[in-house]
Formats: structure tokens, C-alpha cells, sequence
């Protein structure tokens, strides 16, 4: 399990990447992989928007994403996963969240990622501040999907 | 007692402050620390807030050395 | 959209960082990517599994695979979709299949994604003949999950 | 009439031929075909058919022309 937050621009796709190979090494024990990976769009509720600010709570975000993979983990037998979140400033097109599950079996990969992805939106303790063309404005609250 | 509260996002900038530390009298819930620093105002329901880094509702009990923080619904992902 | 067969292994996590820079250019207006990668165990019904063949039937085959996934697009509203799947001889630990979808918000990408999984595992005409330690074994049917 | 059959994995290994060109004098569906190659045994549940390379049903009309396919269930993925 590795969960981490950046404060710089990641590829996602490199992340999976290199920790399937650090973690797996020569492989064949996992049948599925599923990976969520959440963008900055350059709108939002019909306005452009800028760039994105992330603020986050140092030491209770790390400890709620631990705390909501540890609970995925115990529901759906997955053998590992990946979870990297952006801190700070945001430009259009990077990446503000990565999931990545690897398992056996396709279904806990799945309903793990979707899982994970909803209890972060909903409890880990981040907060988007958009830059419009006047203006700032926090958003109020996640969509529903 | 001694209690470290903390603001986030938007309702720090509306308090003008990120954090404080406060040494009420007497003082049993979340909900009375709120109204300690709010002017005796009840803690408004779309507030979360957490006591020592664990979400907490208006009703949890804080003790001395807690740090409490207030935040508005959280927007991750 | 892409749909492809390959009778090479290939890398999914390259696929994809080179179709969307292939697709989007300077992007922002997806804000949600949902991959699932299956991939070649070494181990399936508690026996070692050597290698595996993929038969297909060309031309049948990627005319079901284009019709599930343009199903999807008629259900949910994404943007972009990739589905890459090997065929003839795979060993351990190589890439089978891929779907990558692309879309404005995290559901219509998640969705979609199980979708034409599941419905490629039941309707894309594909046959899995596994080498184990003593000859060879047919897989009769897919697990549920 | 001119018809195609053709057999795909643990079925063309059982059938001992990837595929036919078969020239019967009186044939209306999936099933006739299947018995005229199968010494009048109907069609198993568990195969699978397709005409044109889009999925059919015991019953569906088999014409003249026609590429018609027999296959054990799919288990790409």
C-alpha cells in the first residue's frame, strides 16, 4: 500500500508504473488492475476556470485516505493499491487524484476503486478553491458523480 | 484548560484566522467551544469538525490539550 | 474511440499516456479516466498455468467489441474510450485486455468501464487454452467476478 | 445452397476442422444446419452460434450464402 500527497504535477500513468514493478517484480499473481484518475477540468458549473488551489489538513488528510484503503482493504480482498493525491496549486489537464487496485479477481478491484473514490470525496479533509476569470470561489461541494 | 482550534478553507478565510489558542473556563462539547470563539452562536450544520485529527460531532466531548478544527464540507478528489 | 486487437504484448499504462496525448493535445475537458487492465496470472482453478492461447474469430471479434462499446456511449455520455485485447500466445504477467474511458464526471467513466468489461467477457468471441504442466486445458467459462 | 460452417477452440478441436463448405439440398435454420453436419443431433445448449458474425439462435434462418459459426462460450477478458 502506498498512499502519498504531491505537491508537484504527477504522471499517473508512470506512478502505476513503476510501483507495479517495485512492488510485483516478475508478477503473475494479479489478474486485475483498476485505476481512477481524476483531472483539473478547465470549467466547472459553466464557468472557465483557471487553476485550482488544494487545501488540506497536514496530518488528518494522510490519515483519513489511510484509514478509508485500510477499511476497503477489509471489505474486499484486494493485494495492494496505490493512492497519490495533489496538494497546492492545480493547472488545468494535471491529475489531482490517482487509484490504482490490484487483485485477483476483477470485482474487488472494481468496487474497491469506486469505493475508495467516493469515501475520499466525501470525507478526506481537501478543499478546492477555483480561480475564475473574477475572482476566487471554493466550491461548495462534490457533485454526485 | 487548553485548547488549539484550527480553520480551513473557507471558513478560515471568513474568521480571518487559521488557528488560535483558547483557555476557556469551562467548556464540555465541541458545540460550546464553537460558541466560545462565535459569540455564543450554535455550530451551523453544514460544519464538520474533528478533535485531535478524527471527524467529531457537535455533541463530542473535548478536553484539555485537544486540538479541534472546523472545516467546511470537504471537496477532494 | 479505439479499438484494437494485438498479437504482441504491450505496455496499457503507455497505451494510454499515448492516446490521450494523441487525442486531447493540451486536454482539460475530461475530468475523469477509468481503466481496467486484465492481466495473465500464473495460476488459475489452483493449477500453474504456463501460458496461454487466445483464439479469436477475426472480423467477428472486433465487430462486437466496437458494437459494446458503442452500446456504452449511447448509455453514458463519455468522451473517449480505448479498449486494447491480445490475442494468440500470452505469457505470465503480460497485458490481456484494457479499457480506458474518458469522461466529463467520475460515474458515466466508472460505469462504462464495468460495462463493456462484463459484456466483453460474455458476447466478445474470444477463447482462452491454458498450458499447464501436464498438456493443455481449455477455460470453459469466465468466473462472475 | 452454399453455407460456410465454421468451428472455433475446444469445438473445432472436437469437430476435428476449422471450417466447411457445405452444399445441402433443404435447410431453414441454426439447428438443421447443426444436424446436418452432427448426424441429426440438435444443436447443445451450451454452444453458441452466429450468422455473419452477429449472434443467432438455434432457430434463426440460415440462407443461402451464409457464413454461419458454432463456438463453446467465450471467455475472453
Amino acid at each position: 500500500m502506498l498512499i502519498a500527497l504531491r505537491d508537484r504535477a504527477f504522471d499517473p500513468y508512470a506512478e502505476i508504473s513503476r510501483f507495479q514493478s517495485e512492488i510485483w517484480g516478475p508478477a503473475g499473481k494479479y489478474g486485475a488492475t483498476s485505476v481512477f484518475v481524476g483531472t483539473m477540468r478547465d470549467f466547472n458549473e459553466g464557468d472557465i476556470v483557471q487553476n485550482l488551489w488544494l487545501e488540506h489538513y497536514p496530518g488528518m488528510t494522510e490519515r483519513e485516505l489511510s484509514r478509508i484503503v485500510d477499511e476497503a482493504a477489509q471489505r474486499w480482498s484486494f493485494l495492494e493499491a496505490l493512492v497519490i493525491h495533489r496538494v497546492g496549486a492545480i493547472e488545468p489537464s494535471e491529475c489531482i487524484v490517482l487509484i490504482a487496485i490490484w487483485s485477483t479477481h476483477r470485482s474487488a478491484a472494481l468496487d474497491a476503486t469506486r469505493h475508495i473514490l467516493e469515501a475520499l470525496k466525501h470525507q478526506a479533509p481537501f478543499w478546492k478553491k477555483e480561480t475564475l476569470a473574477q475572482g476566487y470561489r471554493w466550491v461548495e461541494k462534490n457533485t454526485s458523480g | 484548560m487548553s485548547i488549539r482550534v484550527r480553520y480551513f478553507a473557507s471558513l478560515r478565510e471568513k474568521m480571518g484566522r487559521t488557528e488560535e489558542l483558547i483557555s476557556p473556563e469551562d467548556l464540555a462539547t465541541v458545540d460550546d467551544l464553537w460558541r466560545a470563539v462565535n459569540e455564543g452562536h450554535p455550530l451551523p450544520e453544514n460544519l464538520l469538525c474533528a478533535i485531535n485529527m478524527e471527524y467529531a460531532d457537535a455533541g463530542t466531548a473535548v478536553h484539555d490539550g485537544d486540538e479541534v478544527a472546523f472545516f467546511p464540507p470537504v471537496t477532494g478528489g
